[in-house]
């Protein structure tokens, strides 16, 4: 096989186009390289869970699920009753995951049945989804936590006497899996439990992919007439990879905020969704297709980005507003440019099948 | 198998079929497109559609022993592997996954214990063995590693003839023309490979369209027509032409209209090296003449091409070649341009082409007329404007109500609600209410009840006399073309086979469709 | 082969509700304070000592001179307190540990460090920590419910 | 009994409860206190802001794109026709009209490409036409920064450049259609200008709907091949129903802002498109079909939710959950649209 080279650069434009934006960007914000190497593995530790909860819905061929909000808003649940209970530290990031996972369950089994429901256009669903269920979180913690679900402590109630405040402070969890061991390689602190962590999940991930289910979900996400004909019961492996994306970003959500010392309650899980799906996309990823690799490297370039732009936009243009505006620009614009390569593709490939069945015969 | 009927939605396609099958047994089937022949298999290996209209009568025996075959699971277990006609392999996966796809040897580990079987661990070393066992036993090199999305055609046949094989209890093979899409030499390995796995004990179920083949391989052959076993014979006592003779079917004792002579007309529209790419319809240097006022059938069995050309020349698929009608040159990649020059359609897709099934009788009567002749409108604003003019669309939708006798309960009915026959009717209102000079009408008939056919044809032919307008109407119903056309073109392969006048002999047609020269 | 499963799910089930009041149970937290302030022990005066270090899990957490109040965290139900203790000015320091159980109900404990170190009662020199009435600001918090957020990301 | 079922069932049982929560809203308002004609006239406002943008969506589910989740492209266009307008020192009615003209041209170049790009993607427009919008309003939002502007009323003061975040029209277009032959009873005001306004714009998108072209976009919508085997090209055809729903975009933003008193520039628009698409989705309409009466009948519903809801919510309960009902409903009733089965034979 002869290497293509231009078709190898142009199945990676995105991460090319970012190493060429970070490249432009990191000199001219003038960030120091320990800065940044301590920055990007606070970003690594704290998003890469999250972004690792997106894969197994790609692999069943579901596409970016817009839906691992449910998982971050389960895990924000979770952690509002460790907060009120004071149970802190690390016994406290535990109860929390095992307090999210039946809400999570519960909200994956409801995404997915309705995306069932809407084959050929679940991204959509998911997406709205997402914002239905914000409005339910919002009925829950706003106005129910308090009048119907105890709530212990007058400091996280908003002072009217019920619902949350807009920050939960984390203080007595914060970094608490960071910090247990650490240790510090030329000025950059490296939190050993947490690497250990993601690292054990891409290993559950790779375990998952050569289980049966695995298999199975392959099969369902590249052909789910086959894999019915072959007697797979489709609809109930759909959800489940749902379900198991929406446990995973619950946990992820705990990891995430437990780095972040504080619950935004109101906001923090209401653009999760999109940069994680910014992030891998930038690593390379599509929406059939996404890989591990595609997470990490997605994670170090994308927040790469969202470091130094803000610097050098005002370097740049004098204005410090230009950088934050083009950050998010760049989020929704690879998010754009992914979806319009996915259904290009998509709709090429019907013209394609009707040629291929033309020059074999 | 004894007495299996099946019908759907009360329409008979299978009365009594009795067959018998014996270990290591290669039997054809052999029969025209709709005789049966996929419905019967369908029941044999249980597919979904069989159950979820109301299942079929009638006995299976298997090994002496009654079977009740109601989903695919149960024609697993009685060892009945079936190969589709088009691929159900997952293309992402190699050829050892998609062998054993949903049948994968798997490790148990503590956590497939706790979670259910889903979760076992697949057994990679085990199923390359049973991979390679089943490659081998086809007989043919396959990269068991390869994907099936970069195979060659015929290798992904192969792989699903090894994966069916793979099977352990698999008694029985049904192959749904499995050399169709292969080159010749790929053909005959398969051919031979099929000898080899009916040596090994398995009885084969052979679907094909190719005689010589069947000639070649088979024990015996079974020829079904309209849901009927017409023949079952050992292969050494029939011939191709016996055969032939058997799928086309008697002589029907029907009306026939005196065919005219229309070589000496003015051609009216001339084809010549039409491509057409349509998916499984595919038309390569396609050349007729078309006379003035005939009408001209064109026949062939199903995937020759014969419905690609009006779609190709309506400009719905991609297509290339000269079309010109009356000394002019149409667009064919332009459904305006045809329709411009009063060439009107009747797709064979009723609901998906022919038909707006959510919208109004009126609507669908009118639309094409209004889009290309600017009728049905009426200037509003001192002519700035021109609105739809809903008495004028009320009363041609109405006329042809009456005319075609279409069952509805007013013009305003949806489409959607008619039955087969009124729905064909109103795509038949649709192009006359064009006042087309030349139609082409695609498998009219198809799926609906016999007094709509007569209607149908009656409509067409009556339309041809009265007006004088030219009809090429494409169907798979020789009888049918028979009864009203002129002249009968046969498609074979996406080329004209042969033109005769109507009058012919039925089996002078039949010998043309299953790809003799003509004469 | 199902009853096993079943087994396993509940079994599993089990261990992670166990889990959950494990982890309630080991991971309470508690704001400790810790009063170097003369207390009544057993009806006799006891004055309180001249310096008290207080070293949480090595650290050190508070120096206190009579009188005055200390503070750290502690998350499980019993507290590890290690003490160096100097009784009068310029005296010799004496290093002493105590594990004090702390009660469920209070979210701040009060200890009172001489009572500990005199073997007083359990309850007379714990006592329950209550914050001065609302500290938290009294006016209403605004909560703006924004359908897409707001869009600054984490910095 | 089967009939009502089938009512009920035909009308969709979110709608009803809808419905049902709005009339209920309505007898409660005496009770508790709400003056009656204030909420109508609160009613008839935010109507009459709204309708417009819902009625955008209104050519391109005709066409068959789906929901026009990408309105913020179209609001732009508008914003860019405002914020010109002002900058070249229109007033009054004066600076409305010249807004409308100086939005045309951005609106039909932007519906244009956007239309070409639905186009490449049929099937999966309502996604990408989501984040389409979502990139233009971020894109704009560096713009409005960049951008050389100078008018005093719209630039930070201190630095003399770039947009700020909101724009008083007061002096501009503010209130130009709505205090046109305003009514006044008592305290039931009628926007009679604003609603006559819109009432144009439907008349004419209703007349469009039967001409010619307007009978083959509804096709096209109903069934692409048809149409196509009709001799309608449906790619232009799609094309111009999303100029015209980009259009529609345009001015319905310039029309709510004559409502509102403000421009709202930089993030605004990504909260358009949803409440935009509900409202038609409220009115009776699915992902292909819908008409000028769901765009009246889902505008006053919807907005007869967002202004009844917190005066009476707040005053029986004293919680104001109005925003949170809103979320719900609106979304929920998208979500709904999105999980029917859609017809076969629809999507080909």
């Amino acid at each position: 096989m002869k290497f293509d080279v231009r078709k190898f650069l142009a199945d990676r434009s995105v991460p090319i186009m970012f190493i060429i934006i970070c490249a432009v960007c990191i000199p001219l914000s003038g960030f120091s390289t320990s800065y940044l190497f301590n920055e990007i593995v606070t970003r690594i530790v704290r998003n890469t869970f999250l972004i690792l909860s997106l894969l197994i819905p790609i692999m069943a061929g579901m596409g970016l699920n817009f839906g691992m909000t449910l998982g971050a808003m389960a895990g924000e649940i979770a952690l509002i009753f460790t907060s009120d209970w004071q149970i802190w530290g690390i016994p406290g990031v535990v109860l929390a995951m095992i307090l999210s996972i039946p809400i999570s369950i519960l909200l994956g089994a409801l995404c997915g049945t309705l995306l069932n429901k809407s084959r050929g256009r679940e991204m959509i669903t998911s997406y709205i989804i997402s914002f239905f269920i914000n409005g339910i979180y919002q009925l829950v913690v706003l106005y129910m936590m308090g009048p119907i679900i105890p709530i212990l402590h007058e400091s996280i109630k908003l002072p009217r006497g019920y619902g949350i405040r807009n920050t939960v402070s984390l203080l007595n969890l914060r970094q608490s899996i960071d910090n247990l061991v650490s240790i510090n390689v030329a000025g950059v602190k490296i939190p050993v439990i947490s690497f250990v962590i993601i690292i054990l999940l891409c290993l559950f991930i790779v375990w998952f992919t050569k289980t049966k289910l695995g298999q199975d979900m392959r099969a369902v996400g590249q052909n789910m007439e086959v894999a019915r004909a072959a007697g797979i019961n489709v609809d109930r492996t759909r959800i489940l990879s749902i379900i198991m994306s929406t446990v995973l970003a619950g946990f992820g959500m705990i990891l995430y905020l437990q780095n972040m010392g504080n619950i935004a309650t109101y906001s923090s899980h209401s653009q999760i969704g999109m940069f994680c799906i910014a992030a891998l996309l930038v690593g390379g990823a599509s929406v059939d297709k996404a890989s591990i690799g595609n997470v990490f490297l997605g994670v170090i370039l994308f927040h790469l980005m969202f470091i130094v732009a803000p610097r050098a936009g005002t370097v740049i243009t004098g204005d410090s507003m230009i950088g934050e505006y083009f950050r998010v620009f760049i989020s929704y614009g690879v998010i754009t440019l992914a979806l319009v390569m996915y259904e290009t593709k998509k709709h090429k490939k019907k013209k394609m099948t009707k040629e291929g069945t033309e020059n074999e015969k | 198998m004894k007495n299996i009927k099946k019908s759907y939605y009360g329409t008979a396609v299978l009365h009594d079929i009795n067959m018998e099958l014996s270990e290591g047994e290669i039997i054809g089937l052999v029969g025209e497109n709709g005789a049966g022949k996929s419905t019967l298999m369908n029941i044999l290996f249980g597919d979904e559609v069989i159950a979820s209209t109301g299942g079929y009568e009638g006995d299976i025996f298997i090994n002496g022993e009654k079977a009740q075959i109601n989903s695919s699971f149960d024609a697993l277990n009685y060892g009945i592997g079936m190969v589709h006609q088009e691929f159900s392999l997952i293309p992402g996966f190699t050829a050892t996954e998609n062998i054993l796809f949903n049948r994968e040897p798997t490790k148990k580990s503590l956590v497939s214990s706790a979670f259910g079987d889903r979760l076992d661990t697949l057994d990679r070393k085990k199923m390359k063995e049973i991979a390679d066992d089943a490659i081998d036993k086809v007989g043919i090199k396959i990269d068991d590693d390869m994907l099936v999305q970069s195979m060659p055609v015929g290798h992904k046949q192969f792989t699903e003839i090894a994966r069916e094989i793979s099977k352990e209890k698999l008694k029985v093979l049904i192959l749904d023309e499995p050399t169709a899409v292969l080159t010749e030499k790929e053909a005959e390995t398969m051919l031979k490979s099929i000898k080899n796995l009916a040596s090994r004990g398995i009885a084969i179920i052979f679907i094909s369209h190719r005689l010589n083949e069947i000639m070649d391989i088979c024990n015996k052959v079974t020829v079904i027509r309209d849901g009927v076993v017409v023949k079952t014979s050992d292969i050494d006592k029939i011939t191709v032409d016996e055969i032939t003779k058997y799928m086309i079917g008697r002589e029907v004792d029907t009306k026939h209209r005196e065919p005219r002579n229309v070589e000496g007309k003015d051609v009216i529209m001339s084809i010549k090296n039409l491509y057409v790419d349509m998916p499984g319809e595919n038309v390569r240097d396609f050349s007729i003449d078309v006379y003035d006022g005939e009408i001209l059938g064109i026949g062939g069995l199903a995937g020759q091409g014969k419905l690609g050309i009006p779609n190709g020349i309506m400009g719905l698929y991609d297509a290339e070649g000269d079309v010109s009608y009356k000394n002019e040159k149409i667009n064919i990649s332009e459904p305006m341009s045809s329709l411009k020059k009063d060439i009107a359609f009747v797709s064979e897709d009723r609901r998906g082409v022919g038909l707006l099934l959510d919208e109004s009788l009126e609507w669908n009567i009118s639309f094409l007329t209004m889009q290309v002749k600017d009728k049905f409108l009426k200037k509003i604003l001192g002519k700035l404007m021109s609105f739809r003019s809903n008495e004028e669309i009320k009363e041609v939708t109405d006329h042809y109500i009456e005319a075609l006798n279409i069952k509805c309960t007013s013009s305003k009915q949806k489409a959607r609600e008619l039955s087969g026959g009124n729905q064909q009717k109103v795509c038949l209102a649709k192009a006359f209410a064009m006042q087309p000079k030349f139609l082409f009408v695609s498998e009219p008939t198809r799926g609906i009840d016999v007094g709509a056919k007569a209607l149908v044809l009656d409509a067409l032919k009556g339309y041809n006399e009265k007006y004088g307008t030219t009809i090429v109407m494409v169907s798979s119903e020789i009888e049918e073309l028979r009864q009203i056309c002129d002249r009968i073109a046969i498609v074979s392969d996406g080329k004209v086979a042969g033109i005769y006048k109507a009058t012919e002999p039925v089996e002078k047609f039949g010998a043309l469709m299953i790809g003799a020269k003509a004469a | 082969m199902k009853n096993k499963s079943l087994l396993y799910k509940i079994i599993l089930v089990v261990i992670l509700v166990a889990m959950c009041f494990l982890m309630i149970y080991i991971g309470r937290g508690h704001t400790i304070y810790f009063d170097n302030k003369t207390m009544e022990v057993n009806g006799r005066e006891v004055e309180a000592p001249y310096k008290v270090k207080v070293y949480i899990k090595g650290n050190e957490v508070a120096d206190l001179s009579n009188g005055d109040r200390g503070m750290a965290i502690w998350i499980g139900p019993k507290a590890h307190i290690d003490m160096q203790v100097t009784k009068v000015k310029g005296g010799d320091k004496e290093n002493i540990s105590y594990d004090v159980p702390l009660p469920r109900a209070y979210d701040g404990v009060v200890i009172n460090l001489v009572g500990l170190m005199n073997d007083a009662p359990y309850d007379t020199y714990i006592s329950e920590f209550v914050p001065l009435a609302t500290v938290t600001s009294a006016e209403d918090e605004e909560v703006v419910l924004d359908e897409f957020g707001d869009m600054s990301f984490d910095e | 009994m089967e009939r009502i079922k089938n009512i009920i069932r035909d009308f969709g049982v979110p709608r009803f409860i809808i419905l049902a929560f709005l009339v209920a809203l309505f007898i409660m308002a005496p009770f508790v206190g709400a003056d009656l004609p204030t909420q109508i006239t609160n009613l008839l406002n935010r109507f009459s802001w709204n309708a417009v943008l819902v009625l955008a969506m209104v050519p391109m589910i005709h066409s068959g794109c789906g929901l026009n989740f990408g309105l913020p492209f179209g609001i732009i266009a508008g914003l860019l026709g405002g914020t010109i307008s002002i900058e070249l020192g229109f007033t009054g009615v004066q600076s409305f009209i010249m807004a409308i003209l100086f939005a045309t041209p951005f609106a039909i170049i932007f519906g244009y490409l956007y239309g070409v790009l639905l186009n490449h993607i049929k099937g999966g427009e309502m996604m990408v036409a989501t984040y389409v919008g979502f990139s233009a309003v971020s894109f704009m939002c560096m713009m409005w920064l960049l951008l050389p502007y100078h008018s005093p009323t719209m630039v930070w003061g201190y630095e003399g450049k770039g947009l700020r975040t909101t724009i008083s029209l007061e002096g501009f277009y503010d209130k130009v259609l709505s205090s046109f032959l305003e009514i006044k009873i008592g305290n039931l005001a009628i926007p009679t200008g604003a609603i006559l306004f819109f009432a144009v714009l439907s008349f004419i998108m209703w007349s469009f709907l039967r001409t010619k072209t307007g009978t083959a976009m509804t096709a096209v919508g109903s069934n692409p091949v048809f149409a196509k085997a009709s001799g309608v090209n449906i790619d232009r055809i799609r094309t111009l129903s999303v100029i015209m729903s980009t259009w529609l975009a345009a001015i319905g933003i310039l029309v709510y802002e004559q409502g509102f008193g403000f421009i709202q520039l930089y993030m605004a628009p990504f909260n358009m498109a949803l409440p935009a698409v509900s409202a038609i989705l409220i009115g009776g309409a699915s992902v292909n079909k819908a008409s000028i009466a769901n765009v009246i009948i889902g505008t006053l519903l919807f907005q007869g939710i967002v202004t009844m809801t917190p005066t009476v919510m707040n005053s029986m309960i004293h919680m104001d959950m109005s925003e949170v009902i809103r979320i719900i409903v609106s979304n929920g009733m998208i979500l709904y649209a999105l999980t029917r089965k859609t017809n076969d034979g629809r999507r080909a």
